[in-house]
């Protein structure tokens, strides 16, 4: 059990997350993907209170009526860039992908993901292995996208890896976090951050997964597919601060039935006792 | 045509002068180079070394930039 | 289903919630009983942000060193006070007990519970049903606590009920909503506000059950019992907003798997396809 | 002792003067009367009632407060 | 809890269902309705195993062009009929059709519903207390359909039902047992048999429902619109068999992880210890 | 998805369960550790029905009061023996024992599994993938116990497993499969037979196991640590009967509510509509 | 014509002869009398009173057999 | 004494005639032969070798049987 710590000043007040050497005041992680405009990207993000958004990299679009840069819209003053390795299927296509992101963030930070497939998304666990290692020797701060197993996670944080970063169901599914427990036992076993990525699909899957202990949360379609996605970024940002707190709070335990929340005491003469 | 070579960019054939420099393709192209990232035969070429890369024919380069995604 | 009303303002403005006669701006209501003392009480309610308190109605203590009142905590131009009648086991002590809050706190407002038995405090439905129907000829806004069954929240509805309190899950037991569907189908049935009451737990449990479209939650034990009380006010604060914003954001479709947030055109040459 | 009656209060006997009220009731307790509501034999006695409301030898009196509840 | 009964003889032996005063010797109770024809249903009936099966009274057809009947398609020497009042949304027509069953029966046994409105089927509580109430006192074995409201079952069992059919989910929706801890919460509270009527899907739901310590599991829809509805009358009789044993058996304790199978002492050298 | 394969004869006819060239009738596998005593065991495994038992390879008990040999009582002519690896933390060690296995029971059937950690008992997918390539490439027909992760599936299919066996949870937790859609998109990606082995604690988990389509459930701990573990052999081998009929019987859909198993034609006057 | 009644049988007309009993409809009918129950006006007439009960023009009858049903 | 040697067994030293063979101590350790298998220095004797294998001093031998495990 990873122990909540609790604080002195503010009843909600948290640490940071920290990721290596790279600080978050927010423990949502958000990305950029699929927004119809780059404005409602920019209002999510705000909106959501992040201070780390994830982005791809992609060949430039030749074409001469070139559209504008998503980095015209999001001020690196206030997010830190977290570049990702999506759409890549084994680890060399996934290292050159984060040397390029480095060279053009002058940033070592990296969110690794080696797919195994198109049809599900879900991580090649070798192919992943392979380029966990490579980047870390190469220096990067790797956020390494995982599937949940614990041991798999041990073996990310053992080649390297800055925080494992477990999909609570398959990437775009919206089914929230599947196996609570496979998370609670890898946070056991390793002393990086975990942090949930991929599955979460509404406010109460956000919050949790933070009540499970984890250090963050990383969600994209979740807001940027919902009718109303600046509701859903207001709605994520709460949910984060929710489950985070929840957590340290230390919630009741469950019991089967009954507790009085009134005293049954001093009670009116004739109120009964229902035996 | 002679001083003229054929590359490959993005995937796509591509004429310039020969002797244009990894920095002068992006120019020639109204690529603002803050934005992009260059490979040129599977291996990056880093912003410093872009001026001083010249391309020759036959090279294949990646030019790359950010985009949304998760 | 319920239709999620969307906003021009602000992504997260909300209506009110509204009960007969009576306007909540917030829609987590909170209950007094079980806090270590009346200032923590006081704190828990003001960091939740409710506007509603839910208060127990019991023999006055003769005894010659008496205590300070609730009532000296609890501001009441700024919260509006909800009389329970926790304890009573028959219609008629509850009635009699709706009579003395509405004689005391001048408020035809009332929460009903006429229980079953003391071991699992569940609610006893034909006394529930026949309180009901007496306060509300009596002109109280009741409302009543009562089972998840879509059919008996009919019968208070008919009864005069003003606004349905199903159970998630037995008072205190912190299991959460144990039957998301029940929920469902009340609210169908019904057109009076549906609160869930009782069993809320943890964050997540008040996000899930603001999910489903309910007009509010109300708990005590779930943050009086949290290791951080006032920590736990914040984090119910935060997961009713994240709950109802969610509900009204219309969150993305659950999928068995896999929907890319990050293009798959224009990636690297090698990038690879993972067939 | 002639003049005085016993009534219950709250599940006990208390003695008081015949012909004190309600009100009178409530005072002599040293409670605040805004705190409290009142039934007489399990009629409530309204705040109004509470001065012209005599209390009668046997009369079975519950004096309730607000306390923390859920 | 409800204590399981070990046996000294065969494994697996049990005893029988008892309602009032009759006896089943299987725990899975079917109903007649929507099969294909009469022969699958007579097939489906023998293959499952039952000794209890429930039907529908309904009006004559008068066509001159009269089917044959059901009866012709049950054998009254192996199978109970349970007749039920099915399609009654009042007390007084389920009374009057009971009172029709018990006359073409010769039985006074009954299955009663009353149901609350067309759309769910859901039943309404009052009126099936009132027809609970009014049956038994004209000495019918009262099998009363209701919701897992445990204290719902609790007014029944006091009106005089001979055992309490509450449903796991809406009839035909095939969702199980959505409120497990309801039917706990009801086998404490009541001393008559309890029998999951409503809502079992596939055979993991039927095993479950055992596994919660109920006397017994009444379904149809699952087994006649199944695909191939007599495999799945075999998997029912299975799955009611297997649920019950587990329950009686006594089941290994669920923990976070781990309890090795396989010794761990003696192992080769260089074995290792994963430390 | 896999197609569910009718039968044309017994309701219940089934396929055999083949793994490479080995054939079993029953898609039960069941574990002989921890059982009080061998007569235990062997009566567990006659009742039980399964016809492949799984035993670990230890160091001989050098003591000269020598007990018996488990092999005393396993009929060999009845019981395919599947040696596993069990308690090996790496690939070397797992191969070694694999070859001993092999050599003491002249088969070249093998349980594979390499641990991470004593604690957990989960596999270490490395160590698991290195040496399935190692077994397969001497002739072994592997079976390997590994996570539920669908790649690391992908990847052992792939490296030479005949048969995928994902953990439904951990070993001997109890806790039944935590995560049915992980196996749901595991039989998608892969060809070979998938077989639930660890966490299956009562019958309800190998019967819903069954019915996500996996071609057999391997289990010991639900057994031999039951109170009863005659009577919990019996209930399992129901139960992997019920769920394997009630996935090839084709269940009905999932619905909010209500399907009426009975007609509502042809009702008697006065029944009502409930509108 | 005289001697023929009107009644309502499971909801429709049905005209018979006066004094038929509740037995005689059945047969009239050609329903087997094992497989059915029936009402008049709203209260059972039991299988033992068939026979001498007499239906009257206006009765409202219920035949009702037993159908699948779960 | 000469024509000894000591060896390992399953972790504990043993001491046997010089020359002995697998199958040898197999024997001497009153084991039935069918119920184990054999490793030498972590590479098995299968059972075909076990007469013809020679034990030489610091050999250091597994002696496996099949137990209970899941």
């Amino acid at each position: 059990m990873r122990t909540p710590q609790a604080s002195e000043t503010r009843p909600d007040a948290d640490t940071a997350l920290q990721v290596g050497k790279y600080t978050f005041q927010s423990r949502l992680l958000v990305g950029t993907g699929k927004y119809a405009t780059f404005e409602q990207m920019a209002q999510a993000l705000d909106i959501s209170g992040t201070d780390c958004v994830t982005v791809a990299v992609r060949r430039v679009n030749l074409d001469p009526a070139k559209g504008e840069s998503l980095l015209d819209h999001v001020d690196r003053s206030r997010y830190t860039i977290l570049p990702n390795t999506a759409g890549c299927f084994d680890a060399e296509s996934a290292v050159r992908t984060s040397l390029l992101a480095r060279d053009l963030l002058e940033t070592d930070l990296v969110k690794l993901e080696v797919l195994g497939d198109e049809k599900t998304l879900l991580p090649d666990p070798i192919g992943t292995l392979e380029a966990t290692e490579q980047l870390a020797a190469a220096g990067f701060t790797v956020m390494v996208y995982t599937s949940d197993d614990p041991r798999l996670g041990v073996r990310l944080a053992d080649a390297g890896a800055a925080c494992i970063m477990p999909a609570g169901s398959p990437i775009g599914s919206g089914q929230g976090v599947l196996n609570p427990n496979a998370i609670r036992i890898l946070m056991e076993l390793v002393s990086q951050p975990v942090v949930v990525d991929a599955g979460v699909g509404t406010a109460s899957d956000a919050a949790l997964a933070m009540e499970l202990g984890v250090e963050g949360v990383l969600l994209n379609t979740a807001i940027a597919g919902a009718t109303e996605p600046l509701r859903m970024a207001a709605a994520m940002r709460s949910a984060v601060h929710a489950g985070r707190n929840a957590f340290l709070a230390g919630r009741i335990p469950i019991k089967l039935y009954a507790n009085a929340s009134s005293p049954m005491e001093a009670r009116i003469a004739g109120a009964g006792s229902g035996a | 045509m002679e001083g003229r070579i054929t590359i490959r960019v993005n995937g796509a054939d591509q004429e310039l002068d020969a002797g244009t420099s990894v920095a002068g393709l992006i120019a020639e192209l109204q690529l603002r180079p803050e934005l992009v990232a260059v490979e040129v035969n599977r291996e990056l070429v880093a912003r410093a070394e872009r001026e001083a890369r010249e391309l020759i024919a036959g090279d294949v380069v990646e030019l790359v930039t950010l985009v949304g995604g998760g």
